[in-house]
């Protein structure tokens, strides 16, 4: 007997999953078992609540999902891993907008939260429209794909017709025509670049390094001492992802006495230091 | 005496029919208008005998004594042009002949780049990126050099190349013009009128 | 079930119809009897049935009561192989049509398509296409019908119709073969290795 709350693809899926000739992506959580896509469905019917859904087991099952296409099909599926990635990263915002306090309507603030909701809702629904339409499109072609155009080469008589080509181009001219076309090109940049705003390159390394320099000489600091001296957003953004990974390897606590109060960091860690986690950077 | 195609054996009809003999591509009534020298309502109204001709109605009348069989082609509205096509129940005789070759599949990302392309058009390359939520740039490239898809305009504004869909892709999916495609706002159930959530939320 | 072209809409001789109505080259006897299953003297015989209908004859029978006009088009024979041509007497018409807007002088994209089949050829379009990042189906066929370039074999691995030039190209140029082309390798570093992205982009 599947638990109270259980939901079964087979019986709660409306439309049925795509007809996929490859493994399925199939999820058995506590509370749902099925079809990826099913899954997918039902949160955007709203008929399954996003914030019951573990998404780290979902992710756990997808690793092990493309692991076994690796093992099998000898190569990773690219394209769906980098799908799984958007609507994972779109389920998690979802998420977490969710699960912020929801209430009564009191200020802006709360407004532009409830409007990233709805938001973050409908790029997944805008996603997953996309996804139906082009198997929609897919079936066109298809179909489309029976018919042959009449393509023929134009008649013998009337290709007599033709005006007379004018050859103007020299040997020379046309090798240097064919250097230019074939010279290789430089990919165009597909947007204008913000590279001129001198944004400054933040290391999450570099951060951590601190951070943990600061902790180690303070019995303990707030989120608000630790980052007095950003003087950019990004390095803000940075020392708090460091934070993060710092709670994440368990070298150091965090306390916060009451909701929305203020957050204190202590040093937990061992002596040796914290062998730097994370290499990324934050622009 | 001047030469006329009405005074042919098969008259102007026998004359449309000639022209769309040699057409390479879907030609418009304008065109055929221009080429038979008579005006668009007539040749529309040619194009739609030739349809029920070729479906296998007789041109005499409904009730014919003799049943026509279907032709084996048919003359077809795609792309705001018209064009003949082999009957699609033929396909498997008629492809041991056609060199050309379907051209290979699309994969699903150019599909969906498509898909997004098509109803959002004109649009540059960072929004399709921002809907698919993945890079395009060489899915745009390929769908580009299967003539799928073309360089339409510059957005003004910032200066970025705009795509939109070719003829070439109606005529793939057997559509007379990008209006016909299928609605979109049944797949996102109250959210018709939130067209550009997709640029706030990146 | 399996497919049989004799049940489908037109029979058989819808079939043929199909074929001849969309080969680029013409086509034998042998070769169509082969894709429909049949004796070449069943196609041999409907091909002549085809001919009386196109004429304006019924198939019913030489007596029909509604006179038939003729088609605008006919069936023909041309060394050896049959297709589709449009009439004789609408020649004026569709030779109007053709050469309308026809210059005698080769577009950019023409010329900068046809340098690259220089350069490379054999090759195939769906690379002259990755190299120049449009598609260029129809600019090949207008290199074609100039007699410029022509197809001159078959991939042997993807089945794709390879293109070279033609001595009335040479001839053009004035150079006695390909080999005689200047050499473009000391100004393009890399160029050697050109092949190896364009064809995984297609």
């Amino acid at each position: 007997m599947p638990a109270p709350g259980h939901q079964s693809a087979a019986v709660l899926a409306a439309e049925p999953a795509p007809p996929e000739a490859k493994a399925v992506f199939e999820l058995h959580l506590a509370n749902f078992t099925g079809p990826f896509e099913v899954l997918l469905n039902l949160i955007s019917k709203r008929e399954l609540d996003i914030t019951e859904v573990a998404l780290a087991e979902v992710t756990d099952e997808f690793l092990a999902h493309i692991r076994r296409i690796q093992a099998s099909a000898g190569e990773w599926n690219l394209d769906e891993a980098s799908e799984f990635l958007v609507v994972a990263a779109t389920l998690l915002d979802l998420k977490a907008a969710r699960l912020l306090p929801s209430g009564a309507v009191e200020d802006d603030e709360d407004i532009a939260l409830l409007e990233a909701r709805d938001l973050l809702f409908a790029r997944l629904l805008q996603y997953r429209a996309f996804k139906e339409i082009a198997r929609q499109l897919a079936g066109r072609i298809d179909e489309e794909a029976d018919r042959y155009p009449r393509r023929v080469p134009m008649e013998p008589q009337f290709a007599a017709m033709l005006p007379e080509l004018v050859w103007q181009a020299s040997m020379a001219d046309f090798a240097a025509l064919a250097r230019k076309v074939l010279a290789p090109r430089e990919p165009v940049p597909s947007e204008v670049s913000l590279g001129h705003l001198h944004s400054p390159r933040v290391s999450v390394r570099d951060q951590t390094e601190l951070i943990e320099a600061l902790l180690r000489s303070n019995s303990s600091l707030s989120f608000r001492q630790l980052t007095a001296d950003a003087g950019h957003p990004a390095v803000v953004v940075a020392r708090f992802l460091a934070l993060l990974e710092m709670i994440r390897d368990a070298v150091i606590s965090f306390e916060q006495m009451a909701p929305l109060g203020e957050l204190r960091f202590r040093w937990v860690g061992n002596d040796g230091g914290t062998g730097g986690g994370g290499g990324g950077g934050v622009d | 005496m001047e030469y006329s195609p009405a005074d042919q054996p098969g008259g102007l009809k026998g004359a449309l029919e000639a022209v769309l003999m040699v057409v390479e591509k879907p030609v418009t009534e304008g065109e055929l208008a221009l080429a038979l020298g008579i005006p668009p309502g007539q040749v529309a109204e040619m194009l739609v005998e030739l349809q029920r001709e070729y479906d296998g109605y007789t041109g005499g009348g409904p009730q014919s004594v003799d049943a026509r069989q279907p032709r084996g082609f048919e003359v077809r509205s795609l792309a705001g042009g018209w064009r003949i096509y082999s009957r699609n129940w033929f396909a498997p005789v008629v492809a041991a002949f056609v060199l050309e070759g379907q051209t290979s599949r699309l994969s699903q990302a150019a599909l969906e780049t498509l898909a997004v392309i098509a109803y959002r058009q004109p649009v540059s390359r960072a929004r399709v990126s921002a809907i698919r939520g993945v890079n395009v740039d060489s899915v745009v490239r390929t769908l580009t050099q299967r003539g799928l898809v073309a360089e339409v305009e510059t957005d003004p504004e910032t200066g970025a190349i705009l795509y939109g869909t070719t003829p070439s892709f109606l005529e793939r999916l057997g559509l007379g013009s990008v209006a016909e495609l299928p609605r979109l706002a049944p797949h996102l159930p109250g959210l018709e009128n939130l067209g550009d959530f997709d640029d706030t939320t990146y």
